[in-house]
Formats: C-alpha cells, structure tokens, sequence
C-alpha cells in the first residue's frame, strides 16, 4: 500500500496546483510533496518487511497493476524521489510562466518514473515509460529555449520510435507466455526462447533503452535537447530519465533474454565504450557550457552501460551505485550551469572567464561537482567508476582500459570547462555579478554533501542491492556456463 | 414461368458471361475515357444493366428466384442514386457551368 | 428490428419536423429518439433474433455496433445544436438524412444475405452524396458530394458485379451458405468465384476507404460540411468495418490464401499511404481524412488477425477512435471560425494561451488518435498488435509500428501548434454544449483506456 | 592493539580540520590568523608522528594498523579504510609535517600580502591531509585516495593565480598527465586485487612468496604501478608537467612539486619492494627510466635562466637518481635520496623564493646578480643547499647520493659512469645557479633587494641545518657508521642482498667522485665569477646544441605534436564531421526522406476525377492479376 501512496502523492498534489494562485505557495506544496514522498522512500528502504502491491486491471489481456519492488528498484526510486525535491526547488523565485502546470509536469513526471520503477508487470511498465514521457515532451515544448519546437518533437519521435518497438517485444513475449498470456514480469522470466529468437528480440528491446540511455550511435537527439531544455527538464531527462533505460535494460534483457545478451554482450560494450571515448573527445570541442555537460553525461552513460553488460558483481554494484552518484552530479552541475547563464547571460565559453573572482562560493561548489563527475577519489563517482571498471576489467584488460580513458579525458574536458568559466581574467559584461543565493546553498550543498558522503562511506548502498544483484547474476550464471560448456 | 426459364437456358450460359463481361467493360472504359458527367453516369447505368443482366441470367439457370428479385433491388436503388446524382450534376452546373468531370479538381494533395 | 424501424420513423418525423421552421426543437427531438433507440437496442441484447428470412440477424455483434454508432450519432447531433445555430439552411433534412445513414449503417452491421449488404450500404451512401453537397452555395462542397457520388455509384457497381459472380458461381446470397460452398473447394477456388469475392471485398474497401480504393475519402471529407466528415469518418467508417467483418466472419473464414494475401497487400498499402501522405499535409481536415485511412489500415490489421477476439477489438477501436474524432472536429470548428475560415494547422496557434483547457482536452484527444498511453487510442492500437503479433505476422507489424511512429509525429506536430503563442490572438468562442461535449469525451477517452472491455461478440 | 597508537590517526586528521576550518571560514580570518592556524594544524601533526614513532620503537613491534571502517565491500572485494604505521610510512610522515611544518611558516610570511592567503593556506592543508593519506594507507586504494588527493592540490595551487591562462594551463597539464599515471596505477590495482583477492598491503605482500621471479603478472602489475609512479613523480616521458608546474607560489614548489608529492612514486615502489623483487624486468625498466631522466633533467638544467625552472629540472633529475636506486633494489636507500633530498631542494626553493620575494617577482636569473651581500642569510642557506645537492662531504646529499652512486656501481659499471656524469652536470648547474644569483654586481636597474623577515629566513635556517646534517641519519659503515637509516627501513621492505663492495674500493669511488665535483665548481666559478659570463638573452643566436638544450630538447613541443594537436584534431574531427555531417544527418535523414517520401505519396492525391477511376481500375487489374496468378 506504501508503494501506491509513493505512487500517487506527486500527481495527486500536482492535480491540486491549479488550486493555488499564489506562484510561490503552489511551489512550496510542490516541494512538500517531493519531500514527503522522499522521507516514505527511506522509510521503505530501511524498513526490513517488503512491501507489495497489486490488483487485477485487465484481466483478458493478462495486465495486473502490480507494483512491488527489489534492491534495484529501490535504487532507482531513491534516486527518483531523492532528486525531485531539488528539481522543484531549481524553480523557486525563478521567473517563470505557468507555474503551476509547470509544477504538475514536474510531478507527473516524478509519478510516471516511481511507476516505472515499481512496475512488476511489463504492461504496466510500458504504460508508465511513455506516460513518463510526455510531461517531459510539454516541459521541454513549453518552457524550452530556442528551437523548441523542432528539437521536442526530434526527441519525442526518436524516443518514442524505440518505446514502441519495445511495445512489440512486450507483445510477443506475451504472446509466448503459456496458457491464459500474461504480461506478468515474473512469467516473463521463466520462458524459455531459442536462441535464434533472443537474437533479434533482444535488439527489438533493447532499442528502446539504448535511444534513452542513449548508447552509441544512438545518442544525436541528445545533446540538442539538452542544451535547448529548461533547466528543470534537462535535470529530469538526464538525472533521472537515462537510468530508466538502465533499469529497463536491467528488468527485461537480462533475465528474460539472457542468451541474447551473451551473444550481443561485446558488441555492446564495444559500442559503449566507444561512445565514451567518443563523447568524450567531443565534448572537448564544445563552446558552450550546458552541450558540453551534456556530452559529458553522455561518457558517463556509457560507461555505466558497457559495465551493465559486464554483469559480474562489481560491475553491476558499481552500476547501480553509479547510477545514483550520476544523479546527483549531473543535476547538481545543470543547476550550476543554470547559475552561471543566469549571472552573465551566455553559456557560450567566449563570453566567459574569471567568474571566480566575482563568485568564489560558487567556484569552489562547481569545482567540486566538477571533481565528482571526474571520479576524483572519496567522491561518489569514484566509488562507482572504480567498481566499474573493476568489472570490466575482469572481461577484458582492454575493456578496462578504454573505459578507464574517462579518467584522463573527463579531466581534459571538465577541467577545461572550470577553467573557461570559473579562471583566467575577468570579462567586463560580469561587473554586476554576485555570489550565490540562499536558495543555491539550499540546493547545492545537500547535492555536494550527498556526493561525499557517499564517497566517503558507500556501504549501505552497495547493502541495498546486493541480493538483487546476487540474484540477477543467478539467473545468467547457468546459462553462461551452459554456453561455454556447449562452445568448448 | 418455367418456360421462360428453359427460353433462357436455350443460350449457354457462357454467352451471358460473356456479354455481360463484355457490357459491364465498356461501361468501364467509358467511365475511363470520358470526361462528360452525363456519360459517364450512363455508362455507370451500363454497368448496373450489365449487372442486371446477369443476375437474370443466374437466376434462370440456377432456378432461383433470389437473382431476380436482387435485380429489382438494383433497379431501384440505381433509380435513386441517379436521381440523386442529377441534383448534384444541376448543382455543379450552376456553380462551375459545365458538366466537365476534370474541372473540380480544387481539394487534392 | 424494432429499433431499426423506429429509427426509420424518426428520421421521416424530422423531416416533417423541418416545416415548423423551428430550428431548435430539431436537435433534442433527434436525441431523444436516438435515446430510444439506444434503450431498444438494449432491449434486444442476447437475443440473436432473425428476420426475413434470417436476410437480417441482429445478434450481439451487430447491437454492440449499432450501440457504439448511436452513441455518436448522438454526440455529433450535440455538435450539431452550436453548429447549425450558424447556418441558413434546411437544418431538419441533414438531421433526417444522417438518421436515415444511420440505419443504413444498422443493416450493415446485421446483414446475412448480400442483398441486405447491397441495400445497408446504399441506404447508407445516399444520404450522404447528399449530406456532402450540404453547402449548396458552396465550391468545394459541390466537388466533394460530386466526387463522392461518382466514385461511390462506380464502387457500387464494382461491388454488384461481384455479386453477380459468386451468385453464379454459389447461387445463393446467404452468406453462411457462401461459407459452405467455398469450404467445399479446399482453398483453390474457381476463378469466377475468386474474381467475384474480390469484387465484392473491393465494394466494402471502398466504403472504409482502404488503399488503393481510398482517393475520395480525402477531398470529401475536405470539401464537406465539418459535421458530415465528423459523422463520415466515425459513423460511416464504424459501419463499413463492421460490415467488413461480418462479411469475412460470416462469409469467408477461413480466407481463401489468395484474398488473404490481397487483402494483406491493402492493409499494408493503407498503413503506408495513410500515414505517409498525412505526414505533410498542412489543411487539418485533410490531415485527419489521412489518418482515418491510416486508422482504417490498423483496423485491417486487426481484422486479418483472425482471432475471435477480432470484432471486439474492432469495436473498441471505432469507438474509442470516433469517440476522439468528433470532439477534435468541434475544436476544429471552433478554431476554424475564429481564423475566419482558415482550415491550415496554424490556426491552432495560441489555443493553449487562450483556452489552456480545451487545449490540455484537445492534447489528450490527439494523444488517443496517436497511440499514447493512457489513453484508450494506446489500448486500441495494443489490442491490434497484440492480435497481429500473436498470430505471427510480425513483419507487417513492424511496419504498422512504424507508421503509428509517423502518426505520432503528425498529431504531436499539430499539438506543437496549439502550444506555439500567436502574434494577434482572437477571440475563441466556446458554447457550453461543446466544451461540455469535449470534457466528457476527452474524459471519456481516458477513462476508456483505463478500464478496458473485451465483449463476447 | 599498541596502546596510544589511535594517535597516529590525528596525524591526517589535524590538517583536515585545519583545512575546513580555513577553507570554511576563509572569509572571516584576517592577517596572518589561516597562516597560523594551518602551521600549527601541520606542526602539531608532526609532533604527533613523532610521538608516534617513540610508541611504534617502544612496542616492540614493527607496524600497526589502524582501521577506521569498511570503505568498500563488494563481493570478494573488501577494502577497508584502515592506515598502516611502520617505519616506512613514519619517515615519509615526518617528512611531510616537519618540511611541511616549515613550508607553512614561511609562507605566512611570504603570502602575507596576497588577498587569497586563506585559501592559500586552506589547500596547503588539504594537500598536507592528501599526502599523509597516501603514506599512511594500509592498501593501495586509500594509497590512491591520496595520490589523485594530492594531484588535485597540486591542480589547485599551480592555478593559485588563477587569472593568468597560462598558470591554468599548467595546472590542467599537470593533472591531465597525472591522471595519465593514475589510470595506470588505477588498472594496477585492480589486477593486483584479481591476483590477491585483496589489494591491502599486508595480504598482498604475504602471498607474493608465493610468485616465483618474473612472473608474468607481477610483471605486469608492477609495470602498471610503475606508470602510476612515472607520472606522480615526473618521469620520462611524462615529466614535462613539473617544470610548468612552477607557476604555483614558491612555497608551493617547495612542498609539492620538491619535497613530498613527487616523492610519492618513489614511495610507492618502495612501498611495493616484495613486489618489484619479484620483477627484474621492471626493474631494470625503472632503472633505465631513471637514468634517462636524471641525465636529461640535469642536461636541460644547464640552460635554464629562471631560477625555479632549473630547479624543477633539478627535482627531475634528483627524482631520476631516486628511480635508479629503486632500479638496483636499493629501496631504502632510494627513501634516503626522497629524505635529505626534501631537505636540500626544500631549501632551495625556499631560498629561491626569498630571492623572488627580494627582487619583486623577478625569475630571471640574468638579471640577477650580487645579491650575497644584501641577503646573507639566504645566501648562506641557499649555499649550504647547493652543497648538499652537489654531493660535496660531509653535507647530507653526498650521503644519500653516494650510496646511490655505489650500489649503481655494484650493479653496473656503465650505470655507474653515466649516473657519475649526471652528478657532475648537477654540480655545474646548481653552481651557475648561485654564481649568476649571489655573485658579481647587480644586474637589474632600480630595484632594491632586502633580506627576508624573520618567518621567512628562521625555516631557511633550520633547513639547511637539517641539509648539512641529515646525512647523518645514515651513515655508511665505512665511516664507521651502522647505517642507522636503511636498518630502520628494512622492517617495512626488502632489498636486494648485494655483496658489499670492499672498502677501498668504495674510498676510491668518493675520491673520484669528489674530485670531479671540485673540478666543475672551479670551472663554473670561472666562467660565471671570474669571466662574468652571463648567459645570452632569448633573442641572442645559439649554436645548435644550445638551443636545442634551451628549447628542452623541444620535448613540450613533440608532445604537443603527437598528442596534443591530434587529440585537438580528432575532436574538432569528431565533432564535425562524424557528429554533424554523418551521424546527425544520417539519423535526421530518415526523418526528412520519411517527409519527402510523404510529399511523393500525397502528390498522387492529383483531385482529378478522371485519374481517381483510372488508378481504381488500375487497382482493381492489378489485384485481379495477383490473385489468379498467386
């Protein structure tokens, strides 16, 4: 029941908005729902009984709304509700039109993504992946930035062009399912495909999440969505947003078409590894700051998927780990990204230089995002990266390596951009300029001590998801060794 | 009754199919080829005779009563359709003056 | 039957109606009547009665159908109240004339002998080679009611020869006989009764405007009054489906591999053109004529799907997809007159900064016309892939997939329009009838697609 | 459990808190208040290592591990945050306080009229914290913690002036080509980990008897260590960092870029000796390595006219030395270099900075000139240093250097020569250094050097105290020592066991070698004190050689050739044309031929009647067609 009240508190107080004139009142109960929403999350996650829920919706087409959760949901709802209350307070005392239907995206979103994470019923899922969607398709056509309208409907298309053929994936292994079919994810798991069907359905699924994540060379709607989103958006798409094709690929590839995946797993680490060297290199040669975090997320991604398809215990710890230092780091520098076009008016890096000297809180907090995203020792990056790399190393050295030249190049490109914006002589158009806000600390600082602490202490994280990771690699470990008994 | 059913089967059936076949393409080709309305609306009118034509002769062969008295369902409906199709015709006549079938083209693409 | 009857007499007492020259009593004494015959097609739920020889079987497959028309029917004789309030002329005859396409609808969906398809479907067209023309003085108007006459006496008489064929080849116009005949030949046909059940499939195509017999559908549902596309493109289409079904369930299960194999070339054919020839269409009633082939194409798909859960996935998707139509046609109207007659897209710039309501409504509308979840377009289109899918023709999915993504992009470009701010805004008049006829179906919608039916028809 | 040993952990912990409470409240301190606050935060943690070393000798025992909590544990992975004290660490740890300590102090004074002194003091801290992280870790990823902790510093205090790009840029080189190493070092440990199911030390170092010499993993993960330490410590090839990392404060090139951070590869591999035992290719690896750069460094430093630019290119050459010594297997006396060496070039570049400070920010050594007699004190001191390095008796440098000279002559006589030679050039330079600095007449026009305060020259004084003397800690026993130094280390790691070299021999290798240095300071002496030669001006032609010397062998600039520009190019390269032309295109290519393709089929909606029949019938042949020939 707990899980159904998580569910609906974020759409039911959005539905109430538009109650509220007053623009700061409907943000502040916003926030409230966000947060209290947060606080019911750790307390499932510390509680020690399980908690489910379902009822019968479709019968005749085998659809149960049934939610429930595992460690790797878990994650991703703590992920999911740990970072709404920040998103919503990116909006405060910002001049914004629409406030409320703004505000009740921002919940629908939040509401469609705890779905998608509780989802015990691939129907169910899919319903709640494209419902995630489309919020996020007005936030960006709505209150985006120039050209909104082209690129929202790129994305929407591109995303949505994978969506369904995940749609039909989920139809046909309906359509397998035995006597009265059911979309069930636990009935799912137990069929049994031939191999030369896992082949080709497993890229039918996975198009879906390598378009979200986005995996190379999927990724091209990615980075001009980003820069032209709203910071909120942007916050949403790519904190939260990209571990959906995580989780997906998490709930349907690897239990339910594990033999696909062994057969595809190096291809698609080749390609994720490709895409880290790849965005990262570009991201390089931006000139303008929020293109170049975008990239930057995007090697980021990368690395997270070409450890996913690792699937040793590292790797898949790590992943999940990852996933929540991502999460933080990256909305925390799309916050800062927000701070700095706000104070001089320009993301482009020509027009920037020296805001240390006006801004130097604000230096100093970006500097240690910045190092977070570079996986700088005792912050949560590392711990992440380092589990990951660890699990591809135990693939291949090489893999290892490759995957390890974030470390280098996550230093050219990062270091570079905090050079540009924060070093050098100051510009003359940042006379005006002044420090951070209460409401930035208010902000920024949960977000850096979040990155720290777990930096520093990681453990009860890695505690969270360890069954499940146990589990999911049980579930390919007989197979795997059935496949190399049968290739040696 | 039964006599003119057995005065029809003195001509072998295929003859009729033939005929028929023969009617309703021409009527077809004349729907293609021409571009007065009030041809093609003939050679429409063909096509429902040709039709008529067979089923009479269905019928008769068949000995059942059921193809002829669809044929008066035709008639009639043919009657209608036509009746409605002259009022169109006087209206687009008055709106375009001509009866020219190529001559309202203004909603394509 | 009784309901069939009385809506004969409905339709004629609006006609006799028109001479009070009472233009308001028109439209709540035709909801009234349509309320009855709703309540008597109740009434007739489970019955499976026969008449004229079982010429006629109103079993629960055809009331479902008739049932779902009705309802709309009696939602676009809502719109109708606002739309007609504008207009000069004889109000009473377009209520009488739909009435009357109603129940040529009614016979094609009960029909079990060929003749009584014949006389559904012209009972059906007639009226509407009228209510094409309805704006007299009217162009374009003209062009539609002329072309839709021309081609749809030429389909009939298509149709009719086919007819012909299989009577002399079957020599009967029962369709359960039909049925006995060709399952005595093992699939290889004799070429006469081959020619003649495509001849007759073709006469149906038409009628649901399914590729390549669609060209008329565009430029009449352009050229014709709003309401009569509105009810074009629900009601008529609703009916030719059902029509269509019955005659392959009754008739021709199982296909002949020949007519399967045709008749998948048609789906195929449809889904493309539809949704391709939609893609760059900037005139929004002729954007919707395209999408209705391309829906016409997924109900196809669905139909050849054979699966005896087919017809109630073919009537949930009319129904929910006509359920979106109207309403989306009323917001049309309504834009349309504050545009000053403009029909392009862009006259729905600035709706969401005028009527944020309506827009929000008319976004869920279009999210159902696409396919978006939650709403019931999305279990629609589910149910018809879960059908196709299942049955294991799954390359043809792949490409319905496909096209439900172009679909998707050309509803979501014409949302981007509502969303996009005008330079000079005007004023959109909104009655209450119709913005309570847009909640109720935009709500509807929604709700349909959460709680979803499958009926045993 | 030793009793009173959990104080070792207020060791790191003082210059942390010493670090939040001058980074947080660096708005509030004025004056000299951070400056005092982080000295002392540093000077207490030396005490405390100190007395730590006193409990750790009173124990009896020869380590201790202290473990805070479980860090990491994943599966077999189970790293714990623990810190181990044994002699080794003690010594890198009184080294880092007590310099540190010092670097401290004098930077009060010589940061004193900065306006950013706080965050000055702040990152000094935090690198204090880093670098006692790293010596102190008990396996190698809190060993890590510290290394990339200290690299940041490094970053932030190169860039200290953060408006000039150039600084910038050095920093950012400096950390790009560390992480260079720390992937390496980073992959090292996770091999060493698969290897050992563990990658603590003690674990570690239990179960590598059981590899036998030249075991292809050992090799292999030494040789990913070794990366790690090539760039930490600014080795061939990835030494062009430390030169341009030059650009921080003075104090800051005396602290990290001298006497502790870059050390911290040669302790790492000292830390890792059972390991490199068992690796003789490496070894032979980093003695090459070591050699390449000491002679490189010193050749370069020949050249040089900014005062911390020759002693950067001194510190690589003195680092070299210490890889030559790791090479031989004389680790601990590799950790003695790492000892009097951070007292020497401490010094040095303390001096140095005195000098900057006199002459108002003046590098250039050409301009320099007769500043004996203004700056006594600095000119003793820095004299005192020049001696020490040049290895002249009985200063600390010719203990630590000579040891080294030896054991390269036990392993090889041609290693012996080239080191030798290497020695020589050091003396040179050093000497033209002090020449050009200290001697002649002043050759700046209008400025007016003084002599340091007080806060400046008393670290300056105790420095060179500890340079002249340090060498004492060990001294060989063929003065009658018993080598006290190398005997303490030995407990935390191995060596070779080389045969001694007989006694007389080692005599004549001092002789020779002392002999030498005399030579080269009377020749540097008469070509910049008696000849007044002062070196060209940049304009100036050179021969070839010189330039080549001066230009650096043109080493910055091949790299920038084949790393620099081609990365620069394969971005713009990625960017545009991959991304932009092909990628973005192909993607949005089937977008716009879907579109056009949409364009085509709604054309064929022509609104002519008569094409309307034509295409019906045309469909209705064409179906009649395909189903009587199907």
């Amino acid at each position: 029941m707990i899980l159904l009240i998580i569910l609906l508190i974020p759409f039911l107080t959005g539905s109430f908005l538009f109650l509220f004139r007053n623009n700061s009142s409907i943000r502040f109960v916003a926030l409230a729902a966000s947060v209290v929403n947060l606080l019911l999350t750790l307390l499932l996650a510390f509680s020690a009984s399980a908690s489910n829920f379902a009822i019968n919706w479709i019968n005749f087409m085998g659809v149960q709304f049934a939610l429930g959760y595992d460690g790797i949901s878990l994650i991703m709802l703590i992920l999911t509700n740990l970072l709404f209350p920040f998103i919503l307070l990116a909006g405060f005392n910002r001049d914004q039109k629409n406030v409320s239907q703004l505000n009740f995206l921002i919940l629908s979103t939040q509401s469609a993504l705890i779905g998608v994470f509780l989802a015990q019923n691939a129907f169910l899922f899919y319903v709640f992946w494209e419902l995630a969607l489309i919020p996020v398709y007005f936030i960006l056509l709505i209150w985006g930035g120039d050209g909104r309208r082209s690129i929202t409907l790129k994305f929407f298309i591109y995303t949505l062009t994978g969506s369904l053929f995940l749609l039909f994936g989920i139809i046909y292994l309906y359509h397998l399912t035995p006597g009265n079919h059911s979309t069930d994810f636990a009935i799912f798991r137990q069929l049994h495909i031939p191999e030369s069907n896992q082949i080709w359905l497993f890229w039918i699924l996975f198009i879906a999440f390598a378009i979200k994540m986005p995996v190379f060379p999927f990724h091209t709607w990615q980075p001009s969505t980003y820069t032209m989103a709203p910071t909120q958006g942007v916050m949403i798409l790519a904190g939260v947003m990209t571990k959906m094709g995580i989780y997906g690929a998490l709930r349907f590839l690897f239990p339910i078409v594990p033999l696909g995946v062994l057969y595809w797993q190096n291809t698609i680490i080749i390609l994720s590894l490709i895409g880290v060297v790849y965005a990262s290199t570009i991201a390089f040669r931006q000139s303008n700051l929020k293109k170049l975090v975008a990239y930057s997320s995007m090697a980021h991604i990368s690395l997270m998927v070409a450890a996913m398809f690792v699937q040793n215990q590292f790797a898949l710890q790590g992943l999940l780990f990852q996933v929540i230092s991502h999460g933080v780091t990256i909305v925390a520098l799309f916050y800062l990204v927000l701070i700095i076009k706000e104070k001089t008016g320009t993301q482009e890096f020509q027009q920037m230089g020296g805001l240390k000297l006006k801004a130097p809180q604000m230096s100093i907090i970006f500097l240690i995002v910045v190092l977070g995203s570079i996986a700088l020792p005792l912050t949560a990056g590392f711990v992440g990266e380092l589990l990951m790399i660890t699990g591809l190393f135990r693939q291949s050295a090489w893999f290892a390596f490759i995957g390890g030249t974030t470390m280098i190049l996550g230093a050219i490109y990062m270091l570079y951009a905090y050079q540009r914006v924060m070093l050098g002589e100051e510009k003359s158009t940042h006379e005006k300029i002044t420090d951070l806000k209460s409401l930035d600390y208010l902000i920024l600082v949960p977000l850096i001590a979040i990155i720290l602490v777990l930096g520093i202490y990681p453990q009860p994280i890695f505690n969270l998801v360890e069954e499940s990771v146990r589990s999911m690699q049980n579930l390919l470990s007989p197979i795997a060794t059935v496949v190399s008994a049968i290739v040696h | 009754m039964k006599n003119f059913s057995s005065a029809i089967q003195v001509i072998p059936l295929e003859h009729y199919i033939i005929l028929c076949t023969t009617l309703f393409c021409i009527g077809l080709v004349g729907v293609l080829y021409r571009r007065n309305t009030i041809i093609i609306l003939m050679c429409i009118e063909l096509m429902f005779n040709s039709v008529n034509l067979l089923l009479t002769a269905f019928s008769a062969y068949h000995s059942d009563p059921a193809g002829q008295v669809f044929v008066f369902f035709i008639m009639i409906v043919a009657a209608a359709e036509v009746a409605v199709g002259l009022s169109i015709l006087v209206m687009m006549k008055r709106n375009v003056d001509s009866v020219d079938i190529n001559l309202l083209n203004r909603l394509k693409w | 039957m009784s309901a069939l009857i009385f809506t004969i007499v409905l339709g004629i007492i609006l006609l006799y109606l028109g001479f009070v020259k009472n233009k308001a009593i028109l439209a709540p004494v035709a909801i009234a009547g349509l309320m009855i015959t709703l309540f008597l097609l109740f009434k007739d739920w489970g019955l499976g009665s026969k008449y004229f020889h079982d010429m006629i079987v109103f079993d629960n497959f055809s009331i479902a159908f008739n049932i779902s028309m009705v309802i709309i029917t009696i939602l676009i004789f809502f719109f109708g109240i606002d739309y007609y309030e504008a207009l000069e002329f004889h109000v009473a005859e377009h209520y009488a004339l739909m009435i009357f396409a109603l129940t040529g609808a009614f016979l094609m969906t009960s029909f079990s002998n060929l003749i009584m398809l014949f006389l559904g479907i012209e009972i059906l067209s007639i009226p509407l080679y009228v209510l094409a023309g309805g704006k007299k003085y009217s162009y374009r108007s003209n062009e539609a009611s002329f072309k839709y006459f021309m081609l749809g006496s030429f389909a009939t008489t298509i149709f009719l020869f086919g007819v012909a064929l299989v009577y002399g080849a079957s020599a009967t116009f029962y369709l359960p006989e039909i049925k006995i005949f060709i399952s005595q030949f093992n699939g290889h046909l004799p070429p006469m009764m081959l020619v003649g059940l495509l001849f007759i499939l073709i006469g149906v195509a038409f009628k649901v405007a399914v590729a390549p017999f669609h060209f008329w559908s565009p430029d009449v549902y352009e050229g014709a009054p709003t309401l009569v596309t509105a009810f074009m493109s629900t009601v008529v289409k609703t009916a030719g489906f059902a029509a269509f079904f019955r005659l392959l369930n009754m008739g021709l299960l199982p296909l002949p591999v020949p007519l399967e194999k045709a008749l998948w070339v048609m789906t195929g054919l449809t889904l493309l053109i539809g949704n391709l020839a939609a893609l760059k269409q900037t005139n929004f009633k002729r954007l919707l004529a395209y999408s209705s082939i391309a829906h016409s194409g997924f109900i196809m798909l669905a139909m050849l799907s054979q699966h005896n859960t087919s017809a109630s996935v073919i009537l949930y998707y009319t129904f929910v997809y006509s359920l979106a139509t109207v309403p989306i046609f009323i917001i049309f109207i309504l834009m349309k007159r504050a545009a000053d007659g403009s029909e392009e897209l862009s006259i729905f710039r600035g709706l969401y900064k005028q009527k944020p309501w309506i827009a929000v409504f008319l976004t869920i509308l279009l999210m159902s016309m696409a396919g978006i979840p939650p709403t019931s377009g999305f279990m629609a289109k589910y149910q018809v892939f879960v059908l196709s899918i299942s049955q294991g023709y799954l390359g043809i999915s792949i490409v319905a997939i496909l096209m439900a993504v172009i679909g998707i992009y050309y509803y979501f470009f014409v949302m981007r329009e509502v969303f996009t701010e005008r330079e000079q805004s005007y004023p959109i008049q909104v009655s209450k009838i119709n913005a309570a006829l847009i909640v109720v179906c935009g709500v509807a919608v929604v709700m349909l697609g959460i709680f979803v039916w499958n009926l045993p028809i | 459990m030793i009793p009173h040993m959990n104080l070792a952990l207020l060791v790191p912990a003082l210059p942390l808190l010493g670090f939040l409470i001058t980074g947080l409240g660096y708005k509030r301190f004025r004056n000299n208040q951070a400056g005092i606050i982080a000295s002392s935060a540093v000077g207490l943690s030396f005490l405390i290592s100190l007395s730590s070393l006193f409990v750790l000798r009173n124990s009896g025992q020869d380590s201790a591990t202290l473990t805070l909590f479980n860090w990491i544990s994943v599966g077999k992975m189970n790293i714990p945050f623990a810190f181990l004290i044994d002699h080794l660490s003690l010594t890198m740890m009184l080294i880092i306080t007590g310099v540190g300590t010092l670097i401290h102090i004098y930077s009060i004074g010589y940061m004193h009229a900065d306006n950013r002194v706080n965050s000055f003091f702040a990152q000094m801290n935090l690198f204090t914290f880093s670098m006692l992280l790293l010596v102190m870790g008990a396996n190698y990823l809190i060993l890590f913690i510290g290394w990339e902790g200290v690299g940041l510093c490094s970053y932030l205090l190169i860039g200290f002036w953060f408006e000039n790009p150039a600084f910038n840029y050095a920093a950012r080189k400096a950390f790009v080509m560390n992480r260079i190493g720390d992937l390496g070092f980073i992959l090292g440990i996770i091999l060493l980990f698969f290897t050992f199911n563990s990658v603590s030390f003690s674990e570690v170092f239990a179960q590598a008897s059981s590899f036998q010499v030249g075991a292809p993993v050992i090799t292999l993960i030494t040789m990913l260590l070794l990366v790690g330490a090539v760039g930490k410590s600014a080795q061939i090839p990835l030494f062009t960092w430390l030169p341009d990392a030059m650009a921080g404060p003075t104090p800051v090139s005396a602290l990290i870029h001298a006497a502790t951070m870059v050390t911290a590869g040669i302790y790492m591999i000292a830390r890792s000796s059972v390991l490199y035992i068992l690796a003789p290719t490496t070894l032979t690896l980093i003695t090459i390595i070591g050699l390449a750069t000491a002679l490189l460094g010193a050749i370069i430093g020949l050249k040089q006219n900014d005062i911390k630019k020759v002693l950067a290119y001194s510190t690589v050459s003195q680092l070299g030395y210490m890889f030559i010594a790791l090479g031989v297997g004389a680790f601990s006396t590799a950790v003695f270099h790492v000892t009097t060496h951070a007292f020497f070039k401490a010094l040095l570049f303390l001096g140095a900075g005195s000098i900057i400070h006199a002459m108002g920010g003046e590098q250039d050594i050409r301009k320099m000139g007769g500043l004996r007699t203004k700056m006594p004190v600095t000119y003793w001191t820095f004299l005192a240093a020049t001696l020490a390095i040049s290895g002249i008796p009985p200063f600390s440098g010719f203990f630590s250097k000579d040891l080294i000279l030896s054991k390269a002559f036990e392993h090889n006589f041609i290693l012996y020569i080239l080191a030798l030679g290497g020695a020589l050039l050091t003396s040179f330079y050093m000497f033209r250094l002090l020449y050009l600095v200290f001697f002649g007449e002043q050759r700046l026009a209008g400025s007016h050097p003084h002599e340091s305060p007080k806060v400046m020259t008393i670290p300056l004084i105790i420095l060179a105290i500890l340079s002249v003397f340090g060498g004492f800690l060990n001294v060989p026993t063929l003065f009658g020592g018993d080598s006290n130094f190398g005997v303490f280390l030995q407990k935390a790691m191995t060596s070779f066991s080389g045969e001694e070299l007989s006694h007389t021999t080692e005599i004549s290798l001092i002789l020779i070698s002392s002999l030498l240095i005399g030579l080269v300071i009377l020749f540097a002496y008469r070509t910049f004190v008696t000849k007044v030669l002062v070196p060209k001006a940049d304009g100036e032609p050179m021969s070839f050689f010189g330039k080549f010397i001066t230009n650096k062998f043109y080493i910055d600039e091949f790299y920038a050739t084949i790393f620099e520009k081609p990365f620069r190019f394969l971005s713009g390269f990625l960017y545009q044309k991959i991304e932009t032309t092909i990628l973005n295109p192909a993607i949005e290519g089937i977008g716009v031929a879907t579109l056009k393709l949409g364009e085509l089929v709604r054309k064929i909606q022509r609104g002519n009647m008569s094409f309307y029949f034509f295409a019906m019938v045309a469909g209705i042949l064409l179906f009649i067609i395909f189903i009587l020939t199907i």
